[in-house]
């Protein structure tokens, strides 16, 4: 695919016309370059005029934590994404790892011989994320070890992951997950329901997520690997990077990433139904193609994923607060999204033709 | 279940009185709910509301968000057609706590005292109906097939378990399929072709709602199978229309539209007097359709 | 006739091209010569519609024509035999020779003339064996590049454009080219013939250009020149002065390596290969293209399996093989293709250059502020890397401040020996011998050097010991005082060599 | 994604290690290549021992009706594949017309001033085509002149359609399209519903679309420069070869069987909704690649993305019969799917080791 992507080299698109030098340039460089934010400004602006709720802090709580879901997810992706590959799954992992925190939660754990052990919230909510964290390394041995594509692989995980979500309950829903202090297990509604300091967990965690997130691809051996491995394998592999050990990493940080935001979804609801996330993985991708990342891999930053997130998630709910028909939130979301790589090509040819006229 | 009301009266009352109802329903790609989002949304708006229609898709993690934007958008009433009773409660919960009182329509929710009221056709006594007439048409033997709805969906245990209090009776009667369709017409099209595939000795069909009815009818056309019955649920004009041209034999109609009106006349007041009008729980009863009245039937009410 | 009037081409930072004009005379083989990354295949791609030059105007008998894609190349009669293969390695002969310009009946493929026709022409450059259906990703490179050929010949060109036709050709396959081009000729074709060998390009040239860093520096009757003058030419001034030897004295061995043996898909890419580079010493190892150099020094790394032979450094032998491994044992590779194997494109000077040795610039498993900026800028300072800011792209700077940067990193990862293939390939002359005093400077550091060069003039001028190689083998060795050009080019197409891909 | 994937020429995963020679290799590349239809065969034994009803004419024919469908998205998709792109739009663009095409049947075109038109079944159809050959059209457009990724451009399509679809009818059902005399729009059923000599039209189509296509794939012009571009895009740039024109089409072909499918689906449902065919560009994608498509381009055949079609749909029809639990469903099609792509791998290596020694 790469041939056609964002992050084509100049150089095969031909010379780039030559345009007048100088400041206007730059000044159109440094728009493309925080396009997401000006988007992000723009609809809030707009929307702001639209309705009064929508600026009013309670609703900013809101849509962010509605955001912070999708957010997790996309930082994962954004990891796989910079090494050059994609994550399909992450839709899929999130609902297993909901149904199986679900069952914890609810029926508990069949001991062979007597009775039913009942984890704590804590141990329950860890299970879920190494569940994650196991399905996506599996991805990482699939893509490294048996050379499978990763969008095959991944795509296969989808159905397999989603597969065993519904096997758990057959398909039923795991009603009500409050537990109770005799099993010891109470408290999961914490995580999407409570808030602190008046922000919702949920926005918390997201924030922890990022943070974490961001040091790793900036200020980490590891994350610089991440980003070589994507710009260039066989440059990194005779640099003495572990290539294939960098790729499971990243796809095991995204099953992590999914599964952390399945329980979320699980603990605002209460309850765990094996639908859970459907196709959220086209949100996730969505929102880092959005904040720059290349699906060639190599170039993208938290931040902007993040950005894209925020960009989808207040789209979408100022549609709905404005009373426009939700249909149209399907059409302005893909709009959106191939706006934003067309400008980002645009960006690229401008840097390029700076570097050449400097040169 | 009045202490309930009042609780939230105080809440409801300590915000400015709200002019917005909004009205959350499933997909209206089933005519069901498209004609309980137009028949709410036209009674709130002659009442004086401002209205704001949502369709979640049978998706609670949508349906919560929605609800979400009914808070912020500090709504004085949320009319509700829920995706899936066990995971709607907690979303149901926080509006309360926000203030904001929910009225469910449609599909019940298995707790009282979260919702201010729970008003659904009389699901039992449909099935019933239904289940008596399909019994009448098989002649009360032979080989028959079932359609679960969502099993998310209270609803769907409800008219099945009515179905079979009447059909079990027969002992000539054998159910030899029983699939979940999960009220989807393109499932219910593809379930029941293999289920013929499976059964060819099949002489009825009976379905928990008409999209799937309507489905199953469209399965046995492709088959050229006009010797089979079909029964549906809720009285769609869609149905209707097969029964007057003789194929499907018949649905229980649910008064869609009446139940949609009655939910926002009760909310109506309890934003006027921060007083539950009603209980909680009300339900309507249904009517049976068939080719003797199938005419009289407009938009989900019989007007004769 | 064909001119080509102040042709300039840039790539990013690099200029390929300046104001270069370039004739071809009609009906004779105009030979284009010059060093590595002179420029001689981007004039090339302009004339064929490649690639678009930034300035300059084309002329075809006289007036100006607009080439802006192959198309359009093609409707005025040239062809082109590309340097870097462009096959469809999923597709059958027959259809590679005609993809592009089908064969049609009533709309549909004329598979059966298509097929017909291939068997003719692969017949004429004597490879009638070959079955026009077989896909062409199943054949050696050798045999690839005469499909290469095989495409042209298929069109009735007016001027045809050779870019090193016969860089992975045996000897006998290259009298089969000669023949086919007589005959070109006596049909009042203009040939362009861009090659490396002296010897062959001296027996079928009529007239010869050189380019020398992007700039055309000569153009002359073949019988007017002898060897001497377009080595001169290319190399632009009297090799020793281009390039500062390395006098220092040679201590331990470093390097020593035993019957390495690389298994290939025709047959071993190296051949029970032993070596040694000991400390102060910078070692050449000459050969054509197709020799096995590059994957030796990748063997070397690790980045290849070896089916058998030792490597030991510093006398102790290093058993796992693997890229890490030879990092930590005290090798360093510098690649030949800094594109693809060197550089990230996506990351910044300074990025590149630290990669290697990242974990070195932690504290408590995070960057040390600033470390990186002052590690990079010590290796820009010191290598004289001409960047102004290190947060620059990479893709940047010029060819040879690229290259700079590859051996900036691995000279950060210690080396004890510093592999460098192809170093000088496509940087300008200036740069090349900064590079050739860096190498120096490094043997007298202590450090051991081997490096591979294609240029004559370059290995004779750099080189204490010469090592030669011919199809995966060491056909010969020479220190610096016996070295003759002669020698070296007898011994690179010694025997081995004429068997390649047969 | 190419560096992992299945096509990976065996040249750059290094020297194949010499195995003993002969015919056992043979033997197994034999299996290999013709894994398809060895699946398939192992399947319909399977199926047909625990189930006397399986293999009967009637069930065979009415599982190869349920596999038209997807067979006609994944040829199309095929074409696009070829070129190494991708098509996810494939699902929403037959949704699109799907619901086009419902509402000239069910409501009829507004004319300005004077009534509503209501055009033949002929030619709604053909409207229906036109429109999924536009929006393939608009996607070529997007990935060849905006270089925007295929994954994106189409991904961006996927939501844009899919909106439109809604906003059609309001996100309501079309439920009745059987027309009527005086309208001269009657018969839109038999695409989906009829039977000729007592073999569904729609499986008529798709036997009629695939020949169609594997003639265009290996007899004429277009069809090989198809798999040029996928196979070297520069060397098809330089073979004179209109990359951009090729790449156009394609998916151009994409979305108009996209929405043939979309109208099969509608005529055999007889009602049109908006939500037809969501996520079925998934089932495409893995058929085409069951098949032995590789995503890098340039390798697969139509003969082979067919079979890969059935053997997803007898797949999933015969755990039905069969009552397995449909959850299983999810997960042994994507173990399938990962499955397929790992002998293809497989496949590659062995033919370089023989090609190795036949050398
Ligand atoms: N696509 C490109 N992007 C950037 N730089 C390029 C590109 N192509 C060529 N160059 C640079 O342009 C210069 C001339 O390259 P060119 O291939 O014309 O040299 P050449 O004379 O053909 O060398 P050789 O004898 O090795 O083929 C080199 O410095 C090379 O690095
Ligand atoms: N991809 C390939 N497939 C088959 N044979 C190859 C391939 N690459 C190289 N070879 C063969 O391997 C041998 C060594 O090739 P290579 O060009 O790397 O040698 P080299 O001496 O490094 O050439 P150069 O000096 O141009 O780097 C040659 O016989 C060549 O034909
Ligand atoms: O009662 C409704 C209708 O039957 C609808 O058709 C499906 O969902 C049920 O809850
Ligand atoms: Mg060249
Ligand atoms: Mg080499």
């Amino acid at each position: 695919m790469s041939d056609t992507d964002v992050a084509t080299p100049p150089a095969t698109t031909g010379p780039a016309p030559k345009r007048p030098p100088g400041n206007l340039a730059r000044a159109a460089l440094l728009l493309l370059k925080g396009r997401t934010v000006v988007v992000l400004v723009i609809l809030m602006i707009l929307f702001g005029t639209m309705s009064g709720e929508y600026l009013s802090s309670s609703n900013l709580i809101v849509m962010t934590k509605h955001v912070a879901i999708n957010a997790i997810l996309a930082i994962g992706v954004t990891f796989v994404i910079l090494t050059g590959g994609i994550d399909l799954s992450v839709g899929s992992i999130a609902g297993l790892a909901s149904m199986i925190c679900g069952g914890l939660l609810f029926s508990g754990l069949a001991l062979p011989g007597e009775g039913t052990l009942f984890l704590s919230v804590g141990m329950v909510i860890l299970a879920g994320v190494l569940v994650g964290c196991v399905v996506g390394w599996v991805n990482g041995v699939l893509v490294t070890r048996f050379k499978v594509a990763p969008f095959i692989a991944t795509l296969g995980m989808l159905y397999v992951a989603r597969g065993f979500a519904q096997l758990r309950s057959e398909g039923g829903t795991f009603p009500n997950l409050a537990g109770t202090p005799e099993r010891g297990n109470t408290g999961f509604h914490i995580i999407g329901v409570d808030r602190w300091l008046g922000i919702p967990v949920a926005v918390w965690i997201m924030v922890l997520v990022a943070a974490a997130a961001i040091v790793v691809t900036t200020r980490t051996p590891f994350g610089r690997q991440v980003y070589a491995v994507g710009g260039n394998e066989r440059a990194a592999e005779l640099a003495g990077i572990r290539v294939n050990r960098i790729k499971v990493a990243v796809y095991a940080i995204s099953g992590a990433c999914a599964a952390l935001a399945g329980l979320l979804l699980t603990s605002e609801l209460g309850a765990a139904y094996p639908d859970t996330a459907t196709t959220y993985e086209l949100n996730a991708i969505a929102a880092a193609v959005l904040g720059g990342t290349a699906l060639s891999g190599g170039r993208g930053t938290i931040v902007g994923t993040v950005l894209g997130a925020f960009v989808i998630g207040f789209l979408a709910d100022g549609l709905v607060l404005v009373g426009v028909s939700t249909f149209w939130q399907s059409v302005v979301k893909g709009a959106v999204i191939v706006f934003a790589v067309i400008t980002a090509t645009a960006q690229q040819r401008l840097e390029a033709s700076l570097a050449e006229r400097a040169a | 279940s009045d202490s309930e009301g009042s609780d939230g009266s105080d809440a409801g009352a300590s915000e400015a009185k709200s002019n917005l109802i909004v009205i959350i329903t499933p997909s209206p790609d089933n005519v069901f709910f498209k004609a309980e989002q137009v028949a709410a949304d036209a009674k709130a708006k002659e009442l004086g509301y401002e209205t704001l229609v949502i369709s979640h898709d049978d998706d609670p993690t949508k349906q919560s968000q929605a609800i979400d934007t009914a808070i912020s958008r500090k709504a004085g009433a949320i009319i509700l057609d829920n995706a899936g009773a066990d995971a709607t409660e907690t979303a149901v919960q926080r509006a309360k706590d926000a203030g904001v009182p929910s009225f469910l329509i449609d599909r019940e929710i298995n707790s009282t005292g979260i919702a201010v009221a729970q008003i659904v056709s009389n699901n039992a006594q449909g099935a019933a109906l239904g289940g008596q007439l399909f019994a009448e048409e098989m002649e009360g033997k032979g080989q028959y097939a079932e359609l679960l709805g969502k099993e998310t969906d209270t609803n769907a245990g409800v008219r099945s378990k009515g179905y079979h209090d009447v059909l079990d009776q027969f002992p000539d009667l054998e159910m030899v399929a029983q699939q979940t369709a999960n009220w989807d017409q393109a499932e219910a099209l593809s379930k029941t072709q293999t289920i013929l595939q499976a059964n060819p000795k099949i002489k009825g069909i009976i379905a928990g709602n008409d999209t799937m009815a309507l489905g199953a009818q469209a399965a046995l056309d492709a088959a050229g199978r006009d010797d089979v019955i079909v029964v549906g649920f809720d009285g769609s004009p869609d149905v209707v229309e097969s029964i007057k041209s003789e194929k499907i034999k018949a649905t229980v109609l649910q008064p869609a539209s009446q139940i949609a009106e009655m939910a926002v006349e009760q909310a109506d007041s309890y934003i006027r007097t921060g007083q539950a009008s009603q209980p909680e729980k009300q339900s309507v009863d249904c009517i049976l359709v068939n080719a003797e009245n199938a005419d009289s039937v407009d938009n989900f009410a019989v007007t004769s | 006739m064909l001119t080509a009037e102040g042709v300039s081409k840039n790539y990013g930072g690099v200029h390929a091209l300046r104001d270069v004009t370039f004739t071809a005379h009609r009906g004779k083989v105009n030979v284009l010569v010059g060093e590595n990354g002179a420029g001689k295949s981007t004039l090339m791609k302009i004339l064929c519609g490649a690639e678009r030059p930034s300035s300059g105007t084309i002329r075809l008998e006289g007036e100006a024509v607009q080439i802006d894609s192959p198309r359009t190349a093609m409707a005025h009669g040239i062809g082109i035999i590309h340097q870097e293969l462009s096959l469809f390695p999923n597709l059958s002969i027959a259809e590679n020779l005609f993809a592009g310009r089908e064969l049609r009946q009533r709309g549909f493929s004329d598979l059966q003339t298509q097929r017909g026709r291939s068997k003719e022409v692969l017949a004429r450059l004597g490879q009638s064996h070959l079955d026009p259906d077989r896909l062409v990703g199943e054949l050696p490179i050798g045999q690839q590049q005469l499909v290469e050929i095989a495409r042209v010949l298929l069109e009735d060109v007016r001027i045809l454009i050779m870019d090193e036709p016969t860089s992975a050709l045996s000897n006998h396959e290259v009298d089969i080219l000669f023949t086919v081009i007589g005959d070109l000729l006596a049909d009042d074709v203009t040939i362009i013939y861009i090659s490396h060998k002296l010897d062959e390009f001296r027996r079928i040239g009529d007239h010869v250009t050189v380019l020398r860093d992007g700039r055309l520096v000569a153009h002359e009757r073949m019988d007017r020149t002898d060897t001497a003058w377009i080595v001169r030419q290319m190399v632009g001034r009297d090799p020793d002065s281009l390039f500062t030897r390395n006098r220092s004295e040679t201590g331990e061995t470093l390097l020593s390596v035993d019957g390495l043996t690389v298994a290939g898909p025709t047959r071993a890419l190296v051949d029970d290969v032993s070596l040694q580079v000991r400390a102060g010493e910078v070692v050449g190892i000459y050969g054509l293209m197709g020799a096995g150099r590059t994957e030796l020094m990748e063997a070397l790394m690790g980045l290849r399996k070896t089916a058998s032979g030792t490597v030991a450094v510093k006398g102790r032998v290093e058993p796992a093989g693997t890229v890490r491994a030879r990092l930590a044992a005290g090798l360093a590779l510098v690649p030949e293709d800094r594109q693809r194997d060197g550089l990230v494109q996506t990351m910044s000077v300074r990025d590149n250059i630290v990669l290697s040795t990242l974990n070195r610039l932690t504290r408590g498993g995070l960057f040390r502020r600033g470390a990186q900026r002052q590690t990079a800028q010590r290796k820009v300072d010191e290598l004289a890397i001409k960047v102004g800011d290190l947060a620059l792209a990479i893709t940047s700077l010029s060819g040879g401040n690229q290259q700079k940067v590859v051996l900036a990193r691995a000279m950060l990862t210690d080396p004890v020996v510093l592999l460098l293939d192809e170093p000088t390939r496509g940087v300008d002359v200036g740069a090349k011998s900064q590079i050739a005093d860096l190498m120096a400077g490094l043997a007298q550091a202590g450090f051991g050097v081997l490096f591979i060069s294609s240029e004559l003039a370059e290995v004779m001028a750099i080189a204490d010991r010469v090592l030669v190689m011919a199809a995966g083998r060491i056909t010969a060795e020479f220190d610096a005082d016996e070295l003759t050009e002669e020698a070296l080019v007898a011994a690179s197409a010694s025997k081995p060599a004429m068997e390649v891909e047969e």
